[in-house]
C-alpha cells in the first residue's frame, strides 16, 4: 500500500474566498454545532409526550428511553464531531481531512432521527397536543447543529446545488494516518468490533419505529464516517493487521447470540449467516470468476435434501439410516459437488450468458424434479411436496443442539447453538474463500473473468478452471444446506426458487453478493443482512416490500453498481496517480452509501 | 382416437406465443448483448394494458371484433412505453457497466413491475377475467379456438412484417449493422441509441399481440403471468440462436412442441410412465435446452461467432 | 483456414528458427494475425498443422502455450483490474502446478512455489522496468507500459518463441526504440521472437529474417535486404496481388494452414 | 428485560451517560394504565407475494375476530391485538416468526401457516414454548395424526390443532358425492402437487376407486402453469365424465376455461381450495356448473358467518376471505375462548405468561363452541372435530351449495 502523505488544502487554510451556504462567522457556526449538539443529547433526557402508548415510553423525566436513546447517540456523535472540528487534543482522528461534510452529516443525523420521532408522536397518538417542553426543546436542539453546519465556510460555488453537494461530499485525498503502535492499532479494532456488535444487536432487537430511526441513525452515520475518511482508514487498518481484525470480527460473530436473551434473534442471525454462507460461496462463483449463475439455491437444496435423507427422520426414505452430522455435511457437499459438475462439465464449454439460462433452467428442474419424487409422480425420493420434516436436531458428543444450554451465567437456546455451529462453517467457508482467491488458482479466475481469451492465451485452461469454481462454490453452498434443513426440521421443494419473496433464493443470493460487493468477503454477508433484515423489520411496509426491493436494486445498479463494499481493486485505484490510460470501461463514481437506504 | 394432430397444434399454438416473445429477447441481445430479464413483466404490462381498454375504455358490449384491434394498440402502447422507459432509465445508464448489472436491475425491474401491477391495477391481486374468443371449429380430428386463428395470424403477420423491416428498411439495416459492431456503426453514422430503443420498442409490441393472443385464448391475466412465458421465452430465444430473429421463432415452436409432446407422450415410454405428465414438461424442457446447447452451441440458427483477438 | 466463403490464410509454410528475430508483415487484411491465431490454437485451421520443436500441437491456445509459445493481443489484453504482479504471475500458470488442494492447505510447498513464482515474477518486471508498479492495477497503466507488461506476461510463461502482435503500434519514436532494445534483450535470453508490424523501419531493424503476407499467402521470405529489394513487395502494398512460391527451411517452429474470413484478419 | 446482556457490552464500551439510559430499559410490559390486560394473538401467513390473497384473509379473519372480542368483552379485563408476520410462504421465514411470536411474553397463542410445508418447520417451535399454534389451513394429515396416519395415528405435537379438515375428509366426501350424488363413473384426477393438492387427489382417487367408479388417467400440473392445453386434449381424448382437481383456484379457474374452451363439457370438482367468488370471478361462464367441497355448513345459513363477511367487506380488507378466512376467525375465536376460560379457572385472574401458555392449550383442547365456520371443537390429535361437508355447485354465477352432510367413515 503506497499511501501519498501530501496534505491536501485545509478548509481553514485558505480562508479568504471561502464561504458557508448560511452567512454566519465560523466561530458562530461552530457553536452552534456544539451547544446544538450538547442540547439535543440533554432533551433526551426530558419527557417527550405525556402517554406511554408511544413505543419505548417517552415519559421519563431523567434518562432517555426508546427513540430517544437513538436521538441522544445521535446528539452524542454531533458532540463528538464538533469538538474535533474545535481541534481538541485527541479527537483529531475524527476529521483526518478537516472537511464538512461529516459536520454536516451527523448533524443531519440527529436533526432527521429527532424530527421523526417528533412527527411520529404527533402523527400516532394524534397531533401536536402530545408534545411536551421536552419535545419542542429537542426540535429546536436538533435543528441548531444543522444551520451550524451549514454554515461552515468552504471553498465557493456557483450554485446553491453545488454547495449543497460539497457539504456532503468526500474529499479525493485523505491523509495517511499518522504511524501508531501495534497494539494501538488492535485496540482501535477491537473497540470498532465491539461497536459494530453493538450496533447490530440494537438493530435486529429494534423493531417499527424504533427500527427505522436506528436506520437513520446508522446511514447518516455511516455516511459521516465515510466522508470524513475513516472507513478507508479502518480498510487500511485491517489490512495491516489482517489475521487480528479477522480474529476480532468471529469474536464479535460467536459473542452475538450472548448478547440476546430472546433466541429469536438467534433464531435471525443463523437464518442470516446461512444466507450470507450460501452468498459467499456464490461469490467464488459470480464474483471471482465471472460466471453467471442463476440457479446456485438448488446446490443449497441438494445439500439440505441430502442432509435431510441422511438425518434419520422417519419421513426419510432411508429413516433407518443417521449418520453424524460430519458424515452428514461431508455427504450433503459431496452430493452437491456430484451435481455441480454434472451440471457444470457439458455446460461451462458455453460462452458466459448461454451458462446463465442453463443454471437457470437447472435450478427449476431441481425444484420441480424434487417435487414430483414421491413415488405418485416420479421415483419415491424426496416425499415430494410434503418434503421431510421431523429432523432430528444434532448432537454432538451429547451436546444437543436442540436444548438450552447455560454457558457462564449465558443462557444459549436452541437456535443460538446452531448459530454458533453456522459461525464456524462460514470461518470455514472464509477461510476457504481468502485462500484459493489469493493463490494461482484464484488469479486464474480473476483472468478468466476478466478476459477469457488472454487468459487460455496465457496457459489457463478455462474451462477446467471454471469448474473448479463452479464445484467449489456447489460444494460450500451443500454444506450449508445441510445446517439450514436441521435448522428448520424439514426440507421442501419451494423455497428453492429461482425469485421469490424472501431469502434465500437465487435471485436474492445474487443481489446480496451485487449489493454487499462482488469479490470481497464481507460484503455478501453485509448484503445478506441487509436482504434479511429490511423486510423483516419494515412491517410497515407490508405488501409493498417486494416493490421497495425491487426499485432498491434498480437504484443501485443505477448509483452504487460495485455495491456498499467496493473490491479491493478498486481501492487501490485511490492510491495511484497519472491515469493516462483509462479504459472507457465503467469508471464509477463515489457515490456515498446512502443507497443502501432504499431497500 | 388420435390425439397427435390435436397435440401438435397445442404445441404449435403455444410456441408461437414463445416465439412472439423471445422476439423481444432476441432482438435485444443481438443489439446490445443484455438479457432483459423484464421482458416477461412487459408481456404482463401489455396484457393490462390491453385489459383495460376493453374493461375501462370501450363501452360495454363493444363487438371484439372493433375491440381486439383497439386492445392491440391499447397493449401496445404500454407496453412499449415500459419496454422503452425501461431501456431509457435503466438500461442505458449502464451501458458501460459490468455485465452484472444490469441483470440485477433486470430483476429488479422485474419485481418492480409485478409489484406495481399488483398494488395498484384494479383487483390485479387475483387473475383478472379477460374477454376470450370461444368460437371453436373442428379441423379433423383437431379442434381450434378463434383465438387460435388469431394467435397464428398475428404470429405470420408479425413475423413477416419484421423480416420485411429488418432486410429492407434503412433502419432495419441499420440495425444488422448495429448488431454487428455497434461502434463502427456509430462512426459510420448510426444513432446507436435510437436503434436500441427502435430494438426495445419492437420487442414490447410483438410482447403485446403476445399478451393479447393469451388473454384472447386463456381468458385471464394476472401479475404473475410474465415469469414463467418469459423464461419460456428466453428459453426459446437461446435455443434458435440468441441474436436471430428467425430462430427465436423456430426455437418457441420447437419448445412449444417439445413441452406439450412431452406432457402427453413421455408417460408413455416403457420405463418412465412415472416421469411424463404435465409436471415434468418444464424439465424436459430444460433438458432439450441443454442438449441441443451441447451439440450445438451457437442455437438452431445462430451463427458461429468467432473471438477477435 | 476458411471463415464461411473468403480465405484468410493459404498454404502459409513457416519457419522459426531459435534464437531468431523473425518479422512478419503483410498489408492491411492479408491475414497476419489469423495466422497468429491459428499458430497460438485460437482459431483451429481448417487444414495443417503447426509444430514445435518437433512435435505437432494441440489447436488449444492453452497447450500451445505450455509447450513453450507466447504471444501478445494486438489490441492489448491485459486483465485490467489486477495488479502488475498479478498479471504477470498469471503469465507463470503453465509453470505452476499448485492446484486448489494445495492452495487451501496451505502447506510448506505451496508457499515455496507462490515464493518463487512472485521471485521470478518481479525479475521479468524488473527486465522490462515496471517493478516499481508491481501493485498498481494494469488498467492504469500508461499505454507504453501495457505493451510492456503484455510481454512481461508472455515471457513469464517461459517460452521458447514469443509471438507479438504489432508490440510499437501506437508508439512514440523513443517507445518503439526502447521496445526495439527489449526485443533485442529477449533474443539475448535465447528466446526466439516472431513480430507482425506494420512500421518497416522497425521490422527492417530488428528482424534477422522477414517474410511478407499477402493475400493469405505468404509472398517473400528472406533477410531485410532481399525483402527490400524485392519489387513484389512494393507491388503488393500497393494493392496488385502476386502469385507466391511457398519456400522451405528446417522448423523450430512450423505452421501450415488454410483459411479464409470476412475480412477480419487484423 | 431482553437486552440484558447487550446492555452489559454497551455499558463497558460507550461513555457513562449510554450506561446510565440503558440501565432504565422499560418493561414494556402487559400492563398497560387502565388496568386492563393487552394480550397478543400470533398471525403468520404470506402476507406479500404469491400466496399473499388467501394469506391476507386470514390475518383479517383473525383481526375480525379480535374487533369482536374486543368490542363485545368477551374476556373482561383482556384486551387483545394482532401481531401479523409475514411468512412469504417460505419455512425459515415461517420458523423465524414463530421464534418471534414465542419470545414475545405478550403472546398468547398464533393461528397460521397457511403452507403445511411452512407449519412443519414451526410445529417444534410452539412445542419447546407450549404455545398452542392453529392452523385456519394445513391439510396434511401428518401434521397431525404422524407419519403413518393412515394405520397407526398418533400425535406428534400436542400444542397444534387445526380448524381446517384434513384432506382424507373432504376427498372422500367429494367421490361420494360424485358417484353417488352426481352419478359420474369416470374421473380424471389431477393436483398441483403441491400438499394440499396432492393429498386431497389421492384421497378422491382411492375413494373413488373403491365406490366402482375407474379413474380414466391422472396428471400433475405445477403451480404457476398457464397453458393447460395438453392436459385438456387429454382428458378430452380419455372419455372422462368428471374433473376432479386438488389444488388451489389460481390453476383451476384456468383448467376449466381451457378445457370448456376445447368443448370439453365436463364439470370440474375441487376443494375449499377453489371455493371463493375469485374462481367465478376469473373464469367467467366456464365456471358454470363446477363443484367444489367446503367444511361446515353454508354460510348464509349462519348469521355470524354472514355477520363476518359483511364486516369484512364493509371494512375494505384486502385478500379473499373465501378460502380460510372464516376458519381464521374460529382459530382465532378458540384462542381468545380459551383465555377466557383459564382466566375464569384462575379465580378470575390471568396466570403469569408462561403458565397462561400453557393453560390457554388445554383449554384449547377443551374447545367447544359454534363457529362461523360450524362447531368448533378440537379431537385427540387436534383436528377440528367439525366434520360437516357442504357441496357447492356454481349456478347462475354463485355458489350453491347442493349437499351438506356429516361424513364419518371413510
Amino acid at each position: 500500500m503506497t499511501e501519498t502523505t501530501e496534505t491536501p488544502k485545509t478548509p481553514a487554510a485558505a480562508p479568504a474566498e471561502q464561504r458557508g451556504l448560511i452567512p454566519l462567522p465560523l466561530a458562530a457556526a461552530r457553536a452552534l454545532l456544539l451547544v446544538g449538539g450538547i442540547a439535543t443529547t440533554a432533551s433526551t433526557f426530558l419527557p417527550w409526550t405525556w402517554t406511554s402508548d408511544f413505543p419505548g415510553d417517552l415519559t421519563v423525566n431523567g434518562y432517555p428511553g426508546g427513540l430517544q436513546i437513538l436521538t441522544l447517540v445521535a446528539g452524542l456523535i454531533t458532540v463528538l464531531f464538533a469538538l474535533a472540528s474545535y481541534g481538541v487534543r485527541g479527537l483529531g482522528w475524527l476529521l483526518p481531512a478537516r472537511n464538512n461534510a461529516p459536520l454536516v452529516l451527523t448533524a443531519l443525523s440527529g436533526f432527521a432521527v429527532t424530527w421523526y420521532t417528533v412527527l411520529t408522536i404527533a402523527g400516532e397518538l394524534g397531533g401536536i397536543v402530545n408534545w411536551e417542553p421536552g419535545t419542542y426543546i429537542a426540535a429546536v436542539a436538533s435543528l441548531l447543529p444543522v444551520i451550524g453546519a451549514l454554515a461552515l465556510p468552504q471553498d465557493a460555488t456557483d450554485t446553491t446545488k453545488e454547495a449543497l453537494k460539497a457539504y456532503i461530499a468526500k474529499p479525493d485525498r485523505i491523509p495517511a494516518p499518522q504511524a501508531t503502535a501495534p497494539w494501538i492499532q488492535r485496540l482501535a479494532i477491537t473497540i470498532i468490533a465491539a461497536l459494530a456488535l453493538t450496533v447490530f444487536a440494537y438493530g435486529i432487537d429494534a423493531e417499527d419505529e424504533l427500527f427505522i430511526g436506528f436506520l437513520i441513525v446508522v446511514v447518516f452515520t455511516s455516511w459521516a464516517l465515510h466522508s470524513a475518511g475513516l472507513f478507508d482508514r479502518f480498510s487500511h487498518l485491517t489490512a495491516t493487521n489482517r489475521s487480528f481484525a479477522l480474529a476480532m470480527g468471529f469474536v464479535a460473530a460467536i459473542a452475538f447470540p450472548f448478547t440476546q436473551t430472546n433466541d429469536h434473534y438467534a433464531n435471525l442471525g443463523v437464518n442470516i449467516l446461512i444466507f450470507g454462507t450460501v452468498a459467499l460461496g456464490l461469490n467464488i462463483v459470480v464474483g471471482l470468476a465471472g460466471l453467471l449463475d442463476l440457479g446456485y439455491v438448488a446446490f443449497l437444496g441438494v445439500g439440505a435434501y441430502t442432509a435431510a435423507l441422511v438425518s434419520g427422520s422417519e419421513f426419510s426414505k432411508f429413516s433407518g439410516v443417521q449418520f453424524p452430522f460430519w458424515a452428514a455435511a461431508l455427504t450433503g457437499a459431496a452430493a452437491s459437488l456430484v451435481f455441480g459438475v454434472l451440471i457444470g462439465a457439458p455446460t461451462l464449454r458455453l460462452r458466459g450468458d448461454y451458462l446463465a439460462i442453463v443454471t437457470l433452467g437447472f435450478g427449476e428442474i431441481f425444484r420441480i424434479a424434487v417435487n414430483n419424487m414421491d413415488g405418485v409422480s416420479g421415483p419415491d425420493i424426496t416425499n415430494g411436496p410434503n418434503g421431510i420434516p421431523s429432523i432430528p436436531d444434532l448432537s454432538f458428543f451429547g451436546f444437543n443442539f436442540g436444548d438450552s444450554h447455560d454457558i457462564a451465567g449465558f443462557t444459549i437456546g436452541r437456535f443460538a447453538n446452531y448459530y454458533l455451529l453456522m459461525v464456524l462453517i462460514m470461518a470455514l467457508v472464509i477461510t476457504i474463500y481468502r485462500r484459493a482467491s489469493d493463490s494461482r488458482i484464484g488469479r486464474s479466475w480473476i483472468a478468466i473473468r476478466e478476459d477469457e481469451t488472454a487468459a487460455t492465451a496465457m496457459g489457463i485452461n478455462g474451462f477446467r478452471v471454471k469448474l473448479i469454481a463452479f464445484a467449489l462454490g456447489a460444494t460450500l453452498a451443500g454444506l450449508a444446506g445441510t445446517v439450514s434443513a436441521h435448522v428448520t426440521y424439514s426440507v421442501v421443494p419451494n423455497p428453492y426458487q429461482f425469485a421469490g419473496a424472501a431469502p434465500p433464493n437465487s435471485a436474492f443470493l445474487l443481489a446480496a453478493v451485487v449489493l454487499g460487493g462482488m469479490g470481497t468477503v464481507s460484503g455478501p454477508f453485509l448484503g445478506a443482512a441487509l436482504l434479511y433484515l429490511l423486510p423483516e423489520k419494515l412491517v410497515a411496509l407490508q405488501d409493498k416490500s417486494l416493490l421497495a426491493f425491487g426499485i432498491a436494486l434498480i437504484l443501485l445498479m443505477r448509483f452504487r453498481p460495485e455495491g456498499i463494499i467496493p473490491n479491493r481493486r478498486r481501492q487501490l485505484e485511490f492510491h495511484e496517480t497519472g491515469q493516462l490510460d483509462v479504459p472507457e470501461t465503467t469508471t464509477l463514481t463515489d457515490e456515498p452509501a446512502i443507497t443502501k437506504a432504499g431497500a | 382416437m388420435n390425439t397427435l394432430p390435436q397435440q401438435l397444434a397445442n404445441g404449435l399454438l403455444l410456441g408461437s406465443m414463445y416465439g412472439l416473445i423471445a422476439i423481444g429477447y432476441t432482438m435485444v441481445y443481438g443489439i446490445v448483448q443484455l438479457i432483459n430479464f423484464a421482458h416477461g413483466e412487459i408481456f404482463m404490462t401489455g396484457a393490462f394494458g390491453a385489459l383495460t381498454v376493453y374493461a375501462y375504455i370501450l363501452p360495454d358490449g363493444t363487438s371484439m371484433v372493433v375491440a381486439v384491434p383497439l386492445m392491440l394498440i391499447g397493449g401496445g402502447i404500454v407496453s412499449v412505453l415500459v419496454a422503452v422507459g425501461a431501456e431509457r432509465f435503466a438500461y442505458r445508464p449502464l451501458r458501460q457497466a459490468p455485465r452484472l448489472a444490469p441483470l440485477i436491475t433486470a430483476i429488479g425491474l422485474s419485481l418492480a413491475l409485478q409489484e406495481v401491477v399488483r398494488n395498484f391495477y384494479p383487483g390485479a391481486d387475483k387473475d383478472r377475467s379477460f374477454p376470450s374468443l370461444d368460437g371453436t371449429h373442428d379441423l379433423g380430428s383437431i379442434t381450434i379456438t378463434d383465438a387460435d386463428i388469431f394467435l397464428v395470424i398475428a404470429a405470420i403477420v408479425c413475423m413477416s412484417g419484421l423480416a420485411w423491416f429488418v432486410r429492407k428498411s434503412r433502419t432495419g439495416r441499420a440495425m444488422q449493422a448495429t448488431a454487428q459492431d455497434p461502434d463502427t456503426s456509430q462512426l459510420m453514422g448510426i444513432d446507436t441509441n435510437r436503434i436500441i430503443v427502435i430494438a426495445f420498442a419492437i420487442g414490447g409490441f410483438f410482447a403485446a399481440v403476445a399478451a393479447v393472443s393469451y388473454g384472447l385464448k386463456y381468458g385471464n391475466i394476472g401479475y404473475r403471468m410474465g415469469f414463467l412465458m418469459g423464461l419460456k421465452a428466453f428459453t426459446a430465444a437461446v435455443m434458435g440462436g440468441i441474436g436471430n430473429i428467425y430462430g427465436a421463432m423456430l426455437g418457441g415452436v420447437v419448445l412449444g412442441v417439445a413441452e406439450t409432446l412431452a406432457s402427453a407422450y413421455i408417460n408413455h415410454i416403457p420405463g418412465m410412465q412415472q416421469l411424463g405428465g404435465s409436471g415434468w414438461a418444464n424439465v424436459w424442457a430444460f433438458c432439450l435446452l441443454i442438449l441441443v446447447l451441447l451439440f450445438r452451441p451457437q442455437g438452431l440458427l445462430g451463427e458461429r461467432v468467432a473471438d477477435r483477438a | 483456414m476458411r471463415f464461411g466463403g473468403l480465405t484468410a490464410v493459404r498454404s502459409v509454410d513457416f519457419t522459426v528458427n531459435s534464437g531468431e528475430i523473425v518479422g512478419l508483415i503483410g498489408p492491411n487484411g492479408a491475414g497476419k494475425t489469423t495466422f497468429f491465431n491459428c499458430l497460438t490454437g485460437l482459431y483451429v485451421p481448417t487444414e495443417g498443422t503447426v509444430s514445435y520443436k518437433g512435435t505437432v500441437l494441440p489447436p488449444k491456445p492453452h497447450l500451445v502455450t505450455k509447450a513453450g509459445i507466447a504471444r501478445t493481443f494486438q489490441n492489448i489484453r491485459l486483465f485490467a483490474n489486477m495488479t502488475v504482479l498479478e498479471n504477470v504471475l498469471v503469465g507463470r500458470h503453465t509453470r505452476t502446478k499448485e492446484g486448489l488442494w494445495s492452495a487451501l492447505l496451505r502447506g510448506p510447498g505451496f508457499k515455496k512455489a507462490e515464493k518463487a513464482s512472485e521471485e521470478r515474477a518481479m525479475e521479468l518486471l524488473e527486465f522490462i522496468g515496471l517493478a516499481h508498479k508491481r501493485d498498481h492495477l494494469a488498467r492504469n497503466l500508461p499505454y507504453g507500459e501495457q505493451r510492456k507488461l503484455e510481454i512481461a506476461r508472455a515471457l513469464a510463461s517461459e517460452p521458447g518463441l514469443l509471438l507479438l502482435d504489432e508490440p510499437t503500434a501506437g508508439m512514440n519514436p523513443q517507445e518503439t526504440r526502447a521496445t526495439e532494445e527489449l526485443v533485442f534483450a529477449i533474443r539475448d535470453k535465447g528466446i526466439a521472437v516472431l513480430v507482425i508490424e506494420h512500421d518497416m523501419r522497425f521490422i527492417f531493424n530488428l528482424c534477422d529474417r522477414v517474410a511478407v503476407l499477402v493475400q493469405g499467402e505468404k509472398l517473400v521470405e528472406g533477410t531485410s535486404d532481399v525483402v527490400q529489394a524485392d519489387e513484389r513487395v512494393v507491388a503488393a502494398y500497393l494493392g496488385e496481388p502476386f502469385e507466391a512460391t511457398p519456400e522451405d527451411t528446417q522448423p523450430a517452429t512450423e505452421a501450415e494452414s488454410t483459411t479464409s474470413t470476412k475480412g477480419e484478419a487484423q | 428485560m431482553r437486552q440484558r446482556s447487550l446492555v452489559i457490552l454497551t455499558s463497558v464500551l460507550t461513555t457513562g451517560a449510554l450506561t446510565l439510559t440503558a440501565c432504565g430499559s422499560r418493561d414494556s410490559g402487559s400492563k398497560s394504565d387502565s388496568g386492563s390486560t393487552t394480550l397478543t394473538i400470533g398471525v403468520d401467513a404470506p402476507l406479500s407475494g404469491e400466496n399473499s390473497t388467501t394469506g391476507l384473509g386470514i390475518q383479517y379473519g383473525v383481526q375480525i375476530a379480535i374487533d369482536d372480542a374486543n368490542k363485545n368483552n368477551w374476556v373482561p379485563g383482556v384486551k387483545f391485538k394482532i401481531k401479523a408476520l409475514d411468512d412469504k410462504a417460505q419455512p425459515a421465514t415461517g420458523q423465524s416468526n414463530a421464534t418471534a411470536f414465542t419470545g414475545d411474553s405478550n403472546v398468547v397463542g398464533a393461528v397460521g401457516p397457511l403452507n403445511s410445508g411452512v407449519a412443519q418447520s414451526m410445529q417444534q417451535v410452539f412445542a419447546s414454548a407450549n404455545m398452542v399454534e392453529i392452523s385456519p389451513s394445513n391439510t396434511n394429515p401428518a401434521l397431525t395424526q404422524g407419519k403413518d396416519w393412515a394405520t397407526t395415528k398418533t400425535r406428534p405435537y400436542k400444542t397444534y390443532f387445526r380448524t381446517a379438515t384434513t384432506d382424507a375428509l373432504q376427498g372422500a366426501f367429494a367421490a361420494d358425492y360424485a358417484y353417488n350424488g352426481l352419478k359420474k363413473k369416470k374421473a380424471f384426477v389431477v393436483d398441483d402437487k403441491q400438499t394440499y393438492g396432492a393429498g386431497l387427489a389421492g384421497i378422491f382417487n382411492s375413494a373413488f376407486k373403491k365406490l366402482g367408479g375407474s379413474i380414466a388417467g391422472t396428471d400433475h400440473v405445477n403451480t404457476g402453469d398457464t397453458d393447460f392445453s395438453s392436459l385438456v386434449t387429454k382428458i378430452k381424448n380419455s372419455g372422462a365424465d368428471l374433473l376432479y382437481y386438488g389444488g388451489q383456484y389460481d390453476e383451476s379457474e384456468k383448467i376449466t376455461k381451457q378445457l370448456k374452451g376445447a368443448g370439453v363439457k365436463i364439470p370440474l370438482f375441487g376443494g375449499d381450495g377453489m371455493f371463493a367468488t375469485t374462481y367465478i370471478q376469473t373464469a367467467g361462464k366456464a365456471a358454470e356448473g363446477d363443484l367444489a367441497t367446503s367444511v361446515g355448513v353454508p354460510a348464509d345459513t349462519l348469521p355470524a358467518a354472514k355477520q363476518f363477511i359483511a364486516t369484512y367487506k364493509a371494512k375494505g380488507y384486502k385478500g379473499d376471505y373465501g378460502a380460510y378466512g372464516a376458519y381464521a376467525y374460529d382459530a382465532a375465536t378458540a384462542i381468545i375462548k380459551a383465555v377466557k376460560a383459564v382466566k375464569d379457572a384462575n379465580g378470575d385472574k390471568l396466570p403469569a405468561s408462561s403458565d397462561l401458555r400453557s393453560k390457554v392449550v388445554d383449554a384449547v383442547q377443551k374447545s367447544d363452541f359454534e363457529g362461523i365456520s360450524g362447531k368448533v371443537a378440537f379431537d385427540q390429535y387436534g383436528d377440528t372435530t367439525n366434520k360437516q361437508l357442504t357441496v357447492y355447485q356454481v349456478t347462475n354465477g354463485a355458489w350453491k351449495a347442493v349437499k351438506t352432510g356429516t361424513f364419518n367413515g371413510s
